[in-house]
This record gives C-alpha cells, structure tokens and sequence, in this order.
C-alpha cells in the first residue's frame, strides 16, 4: 500500500486594517451589554481546514495561496495567513 | 491656517484629478492657494461625480416639470404627488466603479447609498430595483462579478427590510471590463412632510449621526470619474464595507425623528462625505457653517482632517435641528444605538470653517466649492463606428423555415432567460405591498390606506443605443413605460443612470448628447417629468468603452388597485390579440445577436403617436376589464412575447395556437423587434367589444390565436412554424440563468 | 384579546405583522419594545416576527436572544403564555432555548425569497387547529439561514411528541428531498414546544393574509390561534 | 503610570461532527471546479479574535470559555476553541 502524503492547511481571514467589521462591532455592543466590560476590541473572521492528499508540502504552498487569493480571501478587503500541518 | 502646510505642486494637483487650469482657478477666485485638505475637498466636490461638469449642459433638455412634481433634479431624490396626501420620492443611481473592485460591497453599497437619498427627504422607503449589467456570460470573470453583485444587493436589501421588487440584468461582452450597478429606490412620504437638505437658521446645531468615521473609501468619488487602468488596484483601499444592520437603524431613527418637529434640514453622507453634506446643505440654506472635527465620531485613532472630511464611511447622516432640540435628538439617535454628536452650527456667512480642536483647518466660500466648477461644454463628435455598423445586411442570413429552434435557444440565451435566480435572492415581498411579484413587465405595489398601487420599470437596451443613441434612449423610455401600462399604470415620473464611457472622447461626448436629447424628447412627448438622475462617466478599461447605456426607471400609478394586470395568459379559451404592427426590423436584435453573432442595424423605428395611443388602447381594455393579460413585445419579439405568456404563470404554463398572417421573412415576423406591440389576452365573449376598441382609435390590432392545450403552436401563413411543448420551454427558460452564473 | 409584538433592531417584518393583527384580524396589537423591562402578562399571544435582529450577526438570532425583553419572554413563555416565532422570531427562540434545535445556513447557500407549499403534520395545536383538512398550504419563505437542524435524538423525541407542526412538501403533499428548499433535517419548517404554546416556523404566513392577495392560506394559523385563546382551552 | 495587562483570546467555532456545512461543502465543490483536486475535504468555521484590558490570564480563562458558551458559540450545533496570548 502506498501512503499517500496528507497535507492540512488552516487558513485564517481577517478584515485588513481600518476596514470596518460590522459583525466585529455588533458583537462587541453585544458583550458591552451582557457586562463584559474588559473586551477592547472585537475582530471577526474567517477559519478554514483544508485538507489535501497526496501532494508535499512544497507543492501545497504555493496551491493554497493561490486558492486564498482566488476563492477564500477577498485582498480588496480582507488578509489571510494559513499554516501547514501534515 | 496652520504654517506647516506643504505647498501645493503640479504632481499633488494631477493625484487628485484635476487639472492644472482648474487649480488656477481655485487659487485666482480663492484668492490664495489652498491648503492639501482644501484642495482634497475640491477634488471631490469638482469631480465628475459630484459636480456634473460635462453633463450638466445637457442635461437641461429634459423636462423636469409637471403638476405633480414637487421636487425635481437637485435634491436628494426628486419627489412626485400620488394624490391622497401622499407623495413618492424616487431615485436611481449606479455603483459601477466600486462594484467591479469588489462586487459584493460595492453593490451592497450601492444600495445603501440610494436609500439614504430617499429616507433623507422622509420617506420610508418601500421598494428597490437594479439594473444589472455584465460582460459575456462565458467570460472568465462574470460569475464571480455576478454572484457578488446579487449576494451584496441581497444581503443589503434584505436587511434593511427594504423588498427589491424588480430590476433587469443583462450579459454584453461590451461590459467585460467595466459592470454596471445601478440601483433604484422608492419611498412613500405624506406630500407636507418633505425633508430637504438645506442648513438655515443661525445658531443651529449640526448633528453628526450613524457610524463612525473610518479611513475607507476616501477618494470614492474621484474614482468614480477616472477611466480603470492597470493601477486601479492601487486604489482598492478605498473600498467600503457596508452595514445593512446599521443602516435599518438609521433609517428607523430618521423616521422616528421627522415625526418631530426638531429638523431644519438633513442629508445624508454619500460620495464625498461629510465634506459634500456640509458643502451642500450650506449652499441650499444660503447659510455657512463651522465645523469642529474633534467630535466627529471617529472608528481609527490618527485620523487627519483630511481623512475625516474625505471619508467615504457608510451609514452616516448630517441633520441641522432647531436650537433647543439637541438633546432631544441625541437621545432619539441613542435610543438606536446610534453614534451622535453636534459637530458643528449654522453661521450667517455663507463660508464653511472647519476647525481641529479649534484651530481652523479650512476656510472655504460655500458657493464657489458647490457651484465653482466650470461646466465643460466637451466637444462632440459622431463616431466612425456607425458607418460600419449602422445597416444590416440580410443577404447573408437565411431566413428561417422553422422557429422551434431558434425559440429554444433565444429563451435560454442569459439576457431572455427567466431571471428567478436574481429576484428569489431577494426579500420581494416584506412590507407588504407588493401585489405584482418580479417576474411580470412590471413590479406592482400597493399604497396602503388607498386604493392605488404603483407600478415600477427598469429598462434600458444598450444595443439599440449603440446603433444610434437617440432613439436607443426613446425606445428605453418607450419600454418602460409600456411595461407600465401592460400593469394596468399611467406614468407619472422618471428617473435616469446615464452610463457613458470617458466624455473627454468627443465620441463618447456624441453619444451622450444624442441620448439626453432622444431621451428629453420622450419624456415631452409622453408628459412625464424627469425628477431625478444620475450621470455616470468613465465607464472604460484601457479606451475601451462600455455601449452608451442611458437606464432608465419609470414609475407609473394604478388610480385603482385592482387595474392589476400581468403578463401571462389566464384560461383555456382566452383569444390573444396583437396591438400594434409587425415590420421587417432585426436590427440591434436579439436574435441577430444569439444567433449570428451580429451587432448591427438600425434600432427598431419608433413611432411615438402610435405608441401613445396603444398605450392608452391598452390601458382602457385593461380598466374596462377586457384583457386578463398584456405582454410586452420586447427583445425577442413576438415569439419570445408569446412563449412567455404560456410559460411565465407562477404554477401551471399553459399552450396557445396561434395563427400569423406575414408579408415578410419568418425570422422577422417571429423574433423581429418592432416597437409598440402588446399582447393582451381577452375572453372569446369579449373579442367584438375589444375589436371595436381597437378600431374606435384607429390601431393596428388583430385576433391571432386561442388559448389552450398542452403547446405553443405558431402557425404562419397556414404553415406550422413552432410547435414546441410549453414544459419543455419552460424548463428551458427557467434554468438557463443559473447555468451560466452558477 | 391583546397582542403583542416585539420590535429588535434590526427586525423587518414587525410593521407587516402587526398589521394582520391589527388591520386584518382587528385584534387589540401593540408594540414591545427590545430594551423594555416589561410585564408581559397582559398579553395573550406575543408575537417575534422576521426580520434581521442586530443584523443576524455571528448568527441569526444569537445576540437578540440576550435583549432585555428576552428574559419577559421567556418567563412568559414557561407561565404558559402563546409565543409564535417567524422566521427570524423561530431563530430567536432555537437561540434561546425556548425551542430545541437549531437553524443554519440553507444549502443553497443562497437566500431564498418565494411561495413554497409546507404540509400541516399536527392538526391539533393551538396554532393549527383550523387547518384540519386544509393540510398543504403555500406559504412564502424568506431566509438565509433556514435549515433547521436536531440530532437523531432530538428528532426522535419531536417525532414522538408530535412537535413537528410543518414540512416543506411538493404540490400535493409530498414531502421528499425534491421539495426541500434549504437541506432541513426531515424537511421541518415549523416546531412546537412540548408544552404546546410555543411555536417557530421559517414561513411567513404574515404574507399571505391580507385580503388584497388572493393566497390567504397563512390565514388559518392566526385565526387557529384565535379560536384557541377565545376557546379558553390551554395550550 | 499604571500598565494594564492586555489579553488576546483567539477563538476558533467549527461545526460539530454529523451537523453538514453547507458552506464548507460549496467551497469544496467550487475548488473542484477550478481544478483543485487535490482537495480532499473542508471544514469552514468562524474565528474571533477578543482583545481584553485590565484582566490576567488566569480571569480571562472562565470568561472567554463563558462567552464560547454564551454568545459565541451554539453548541448544539459548533464546538469551539481558544488561545489566550498577553
Ligand atoms: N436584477 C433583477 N432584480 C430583480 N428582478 C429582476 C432582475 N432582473 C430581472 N428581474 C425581473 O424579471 C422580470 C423580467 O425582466 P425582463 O426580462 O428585464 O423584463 P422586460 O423585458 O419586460 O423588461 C421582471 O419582472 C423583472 O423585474
Ligand atoms: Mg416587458
């Protein structure tokens, strides 16, 4: 039997900087009103696994950026950083 | 001023998108140079965008009056009696820039903007529309373009609890490189409590309220009036992100507000920012106004007066109250979990201050910033593509024996295809109101607490306006309109999205002039005031320009609720009768088009007397109760008008036999585009009472065939031409959309 | 009989709610509002009618369930008191707890705005009682977030307890994938509690029971809810 | 002048097994369409990101796992996750 490489991608998306989160804002109003009042800042994004089969992590890389740029992330607006597991 | 500003050099001047003589002209009538932030609030209030330089000009052709216009072009939205004590205030306006960078946001956006033009004057607003342009369906591009553009109208619209009851969507590779979102809104005001934005009284207080200021979109409106190039993604920081949520708060609090008497003049923050809404409603109230920056509301730390003036932050309004009401208004704004605060006063001079923590920043004549930028009568210029493109040559294209399969693929191809795909993505229906759902001519609401209803259209064919501009824009009109009537509604006002390509190109400048003429000239000739508009310029990548694209929005009034006509047939046994004539007319047709890949010809002929009067032939068989339907021959012609009637009925289609006497070629006769036909549907006891109609106003007007079975059989000349089952069609039509966007 | 109902920010089908209460069924209708601390005890049916509460952020109905009326309701609800949740007033309650389960994201992944037909699976409630016989009805849905979803268990147990009150069907009843508009386990559209008084259903039936459309099927679930209360019957 | 300790919870929600990601299972489909076959499975999920002034680490803790359980979070149907990072 052949075992075939597994590649685990976990990709994270943010809104960029002084982009307006309106999720992130709601949510905080909603936590200022529920008493926690420690929370500063709330940010919401976007958490993605992407599982891969037979591919190196060599030849996942550049794949999953591409897909980030592509399909997952919006780069008008939003940034993404990923990790890979295998 | 503050001794550390930088001078002013050519270089800074171009990045704001102007030019070197209109910066002379600033500093000679200001008298001095300005400061970086004067000169960004110049950029964005002389921009195309803002000042309408080169289409101002014409734009006084139109007609903008009439005994029910209360407020024409110039306020937010214009605004138009119904009768009854109630008025509808109305608007279009596009989003094409910022929708290509990023078509969710920017088509949610989009929608945003054109409601605060309407809740502004206080109006609650009841319906939305959208008029859809992309390129080629099978180009690379467009899925992703479409898919964000409805899921950003969608989600917006939907939110807010405002139904999207109508809109048009077309497919062009002409619009490959630049889309067009324009988006219409409607609202319902008692017809004595109009809002306007004008600042006046002095010692009243300016009120800041919505969200926070950010950094984004600063320059939206410069954007919107330069042509894309490879280093538009240089500017796509811009880009705002909408919140729906936001805004429905925004639109409750104003309506709860208005219901008060504290509110001198408000408007809301669109293109330009808290620089436009302060610039104008000064202007408007003959008034000046000081501003302080520090209490601007503010989401990002650091924020220079440059930022703040020039933000193009969603969800944000600008109110003067009477003094004394403040408070009263603050806590109205809090009750909403809104952001407020006074920002600023009314002042006798007619001069805007801005101050930053009291020193002065800006200090700037309202009127030479509002009204100071030169209208630019631009040359003009009839383009060298006509000449090739203006006849059409039928020698070459075969005419049909048989139309079946040509039906087929003209009502699967994406601009005749059904359109459920778009409209089931939107709330259609909240509110309460819409009686005529999308998926007839026109979108049918009732007036509640009176027996009318109004009836709403968007249309606009490109490609007629391509071939000649002119009477491309009266056959918008015209369609429009009859998409009205076959409703069972009169027209009572229109509003215009003048989408053009770059108007420094003498051409482009030809086609605009052509189409604001042929447009104004319909609009005199069926009696209906142009009460609002948009012009939207620069519509072009790398000289490439989109085909002249003047949409149009009509807004038609049932006097009684129950004229309510659609466009499908109703029973077995029904006949069908064709209004108007058939001529031999395929150029700037569908047909062409699908079928032999020709863009070319004269549009259809319009004849507007004769659409007049079928109009009206049409109206009273429908008010006297003769006709349960009326169709719209539009792009496809009468055979793609007649497969809709059978198959367009929200549960079960229904066949039609129909026998068509012809002088011309088949193709013609079948998918041909003449102007002025409706299809109506009467029952058989009707036919004599009907035919006499017709004949008393002297209308070409025949009884073609007979409702019933399982088919749609066209006969012509006693010969079968079509003879398709109409489930088949159906399906056909109906999944056809979401195959090419999905 | 007095109704009453609840306005979040960010709720859209308030005003038409209230309307059919008040315009159509002349039926004694006020407004409450999300930050009153309020007895409820006046009112006889309370009413969360559809909309987009603090704009459905995180997700439908999860902050709106924390709003200060939250808690009148749901004491309101456990004294016995009629709750009808709409679409996103059913969201609301799964979030709160007031009703089991939970609803998600259509499968289509897209909203879904039109008529669809649901089949009336218990005849018997406090909000069906005048659908007996009538028992396809067309409704329209208009949501994103409409799939309701239960585990097994949870799925055995409405069963059981006959807490399915509605399905999306086909034309005649029919209730298979075909008609399944958003991917709902076993193709529920509308649940009730187990005591009976509180119910949640994606459809809306506020839109079609006004007189001026010739679809009045929503209709029987109002004057289901009227007959019950006017009977005095408890739920 | 008085540091306050600043605390950053980053929180991942991701369906339960057996609840189907309709989101997860469209994007899966849209990267086969564009010729990632690579791809084996997805998993699409929320990621928060809660900023805190004033609290240690050790008062974060059953704050956060409050707020998951609470508001972030439905556990019918998600499971989540946190890190706290000062
Ligand atoms: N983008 C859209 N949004 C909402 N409704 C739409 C959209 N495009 C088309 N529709 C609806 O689909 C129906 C058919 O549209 P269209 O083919 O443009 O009609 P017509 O040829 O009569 O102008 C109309 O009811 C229209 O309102
Ligand atoms: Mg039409």
């Amino acid at each position: 039997m052949i075992i075939r490489p597994e590649m685990l991608a976990k990709i994270h998306i943010t809104f960029k900087n002084g982009v307006l989160d309106p999720q992130g804002k709601a949510v905080h109003h909603a936590l200022k009103d529920l008493g926690y009042d420690e929370v500063s800042g709330i940010q919401m994004g976007k958490y993605l696994e992407v599982r891969m089969e037979g591919v190196s992590r060599e030849e996942a890389e550049p794949r999953v950026k591409e897909m980030c740029e592509k399909l997952f992330a919006n780069t008008v607006i939003e940034s993404y950083r990923f990790t890979l597991d295998s | 001023m503050k001794p550390v500003t930088p001078t002013i050099t050519p270089d800074m001047v171009r990045q704001h998108g102007m030019t070197l003589e209109e910066f002379r002209r600033i500093q000679d009538l200001l008298g001095r140079a300005p400061n970086v932030t004067e000169l960004g609030i110049f950029s964005v209030m002389w921009s195309e965008h803002c000042s309408y330089k080169s289409s101002r000009y014409y734009l006084k052709k139109l007609p903008t009056e009439g005994p029910r216009v209360l407020q024409g072009p110039g306020e937010n939205a214009g605004v138009v009696d119904i009768g009854d004590g109630m008025a509808v205030v109305f608007k279009i306006e596009s989003h094409n820039h910022p929708s290509f960078i990023e078509p969710r946001q920017g088509a949610a956006t989009g929608v945003g903007g054109i409601l605060r033009d309407i809740f502004t004057m206080g109006a609650r607003p009841i319906a939305l529309m959208n008029s859809l342009r992309f390129g080629a369906a099978d180009h690379p591009r467009t899925r992703f373009l479409v898919n964000g553009v409805v899921d950003g109208i969608s989600n917006y619209g939907n939110c807010t609890g405002v139904p999207t009851v109508g809109g048009e969507i077309y497919f062009d590779p002409c619009y490959n490189g630049n889309i067009l979102v324009n988006v219409f809104c409607l609202g319902l005001v008692p017809s004595d409590k109009i809002f306007l934005g004008n600042a006046s009284g002095v010692g009243n207080p300016v009120i800041y309220f919505g969200s926070k200021t950010g950094r984004d979109g600063i320059h939206g409106a410069s954007m919107a009036s330069s042509e894309f190039d490879e280093s538009s993604e240089e500017k796509r920081p811009t880009v705002q992100v909408g919140d729906p949520f936001a805004e429905k708060l925004l639109i409750e609090a104003c309506l709860e507000l208005m219901n008060e008497d504290w509110v001198v003049g408000i408007q809301d923050m669109g293109a330009a920012g808290l620089t436009c809404s302060t610039f104008e409603m000064a202007g408007r109230g003959g008034t000046g106004i000081d501003l302080e920056l520090s209490r601007v509301p503010k989401r990002e730390e650091g924020m220079t007066p440059y930022d703040i003036l020039l933000s193009e932050s969603q969800e944000r309004m600008l109110v003067v109250v009477h003094k004394g009401m403040e408070e009263e208004a603050l806590a109205l704004f809090h009750k909403w979990d809104l952001d407020a605060a006074i920002v600023g006063e009314v002042t006798d001079k007619p001069v805007v201050r801005i101050f930053e923590n009291g020193n002065e920043v800006v200090n700037l004549p309202v009127e030479l910033v509002v009204d100071g930028a030169l209208d630019l009568k631009r040359p003009t210029k009839k383009p060298g593509y006509l000449q090739k493109v203006d006849h059409v040559n039928l020698a070459d294209v075969p005419d049909l024996a048989r139309g079946d399969e040509t039906l087929k693929k003209l009502l699967a191809s994406p601009n005749i295809a059904n359109k459920h795909w778009v409209y089931e993505q939107y709330d259609h229906m909240v509110r309460l109101n819409t009686l005529g759902l999308p998926g007839s001519d026109a979108a049918v609401l009732r007036v509640k607490g009176t027996k009318k209803a109004l009836a709403l259209s968007v249309d606009c064919n490109s490609r007629y306006c391509y071939l000649d501009p002119f009477h491309g824009a009266q056959i918008a009109v015209a369609e429009c309109v009859r998409n009205i009537v076959c409703s069972g509604g009169g027209p009572i006002g229109l509003t215009n999205c003048l989408n053009f390509g770059n108007p420094e190109k003498p051409e482009i400048m030809w086609q605009f002039e052509q189409a604001v003429s042929g447009m104004g000239e319909a609009c005199k000739f069926f009696n209906i005031p142009v009460v609002s508009g948009n012009v939207s310029l620069y519509n072009e990548t790398i000289g490439e320009a989109i085909y002249p694209t003047p949409t149009v929005a009509v807004v038609g009034l049932l006097e009684d609720r129950t004229y309510h006509t659609t466009q499908w047939f109703k029973e077995e046994g029904d006949l069908v009768g064709l209004i108007g004539l058939t001529m031999e007319e395929l150029g700037g047709s569908e047909y062409l088009s699908v079928m032999c890949e020709r863009v070319e010809g004269k549009p259809p002929y319009l004849d507007l007397p004769l659409a007049r009067t079928i109009n009206n032939l049409c109206l009273s068989l429908i008010k006297d109760g003769l006709a349960v339907s009326a169709h719209d021959c539009s792009e496809g012609g009468l055979g793609v008008a007649l497969a809709e009637s059978c198959i367009s009925h929200p549960h079960a289609p229904t066949g039609a036999v129909l026998d068509v006497e012809s002088t011309i070629r088949n193709d013609a006769c079948l998918f041909g585009e003449s102007q002025s036909r409706i299809l109506v549907s009467f029952s058989a006891e009707s036919r004599t009472a009907v035919e006499e109609k017709a004949k008393a106003v002297g209308v070409p007007f025949k009884v073609i065939g007979k409702v019933g079975g399982d088919s749609l059989v066209v006969n012509v000349n006693g010969e079968e031409f079509i003879n398709e089952e109409v489930s088949h069609l159906k399906k056909l039509w109906m999944g056809a959309l979401e195959s090419y966007v999905r | 009989m007095n109704c009453g109902v609840v306005v979040f920010p960010g709720s859209n089908c308030d005003h038409d709610c209230f309307h059919i209460l008040k315009h159509v069924f002349k039926l004694h209708t006020e407004w409450i509002w999300h930050k009153g601390d309020m007895d409820l005890s006046r009112f006889d049916l309370i009413v969360l009618p559809g909309g987009f509460s603090y704009g459905d952020y995180l997700r439908a109905g999860a902050i709106a369930q924390f709003s200060t009326v939250m808690k009148d309701v749901i004491r309101f609800a456990e004294s016995g008191g009629r709750v009808l949740g709409i679409c996103n007033g059913f969201q609301v309650l799964v979030e709160a707890k007031l009703l089991p389960g939970a609803l998600i994201q259509n499968n289509t992944q897209k909203f879904i705005c039109k008529t669809v037909p649901v089949r009336v699976e218990n005849t018997s409630t406090a909000f069906t009682g005048e659908c007996a016989g009538e028992s396809v009805l067309n409704i329209p849905i208009a949501h994103h977030q409409g799939s309701y979803f239960i585990d097994p268990d949870g799925l055995r147990q409405l069963e059981e307890n006959r807490q399915v009150v509605f399905r999306y069907c086909g034309p005649s009843g029919e209730v298979t994938d075909e008609f399944n508009p958003n991917g709902s386990v076993g193709n529920i559209a509308g649940i009730i509690n187990e005591a009976g008084n509180v119910m949640g259903l994606m459809p809306h039936p506020e839109r079609c029971a006004d007189p001026a459309w010739p679809n009045l099927d929503g209709q029987l679930i109002f004057k289901s809810i009227i007959k019950s209360l006017q009977s005095g019957v408890s739920a």
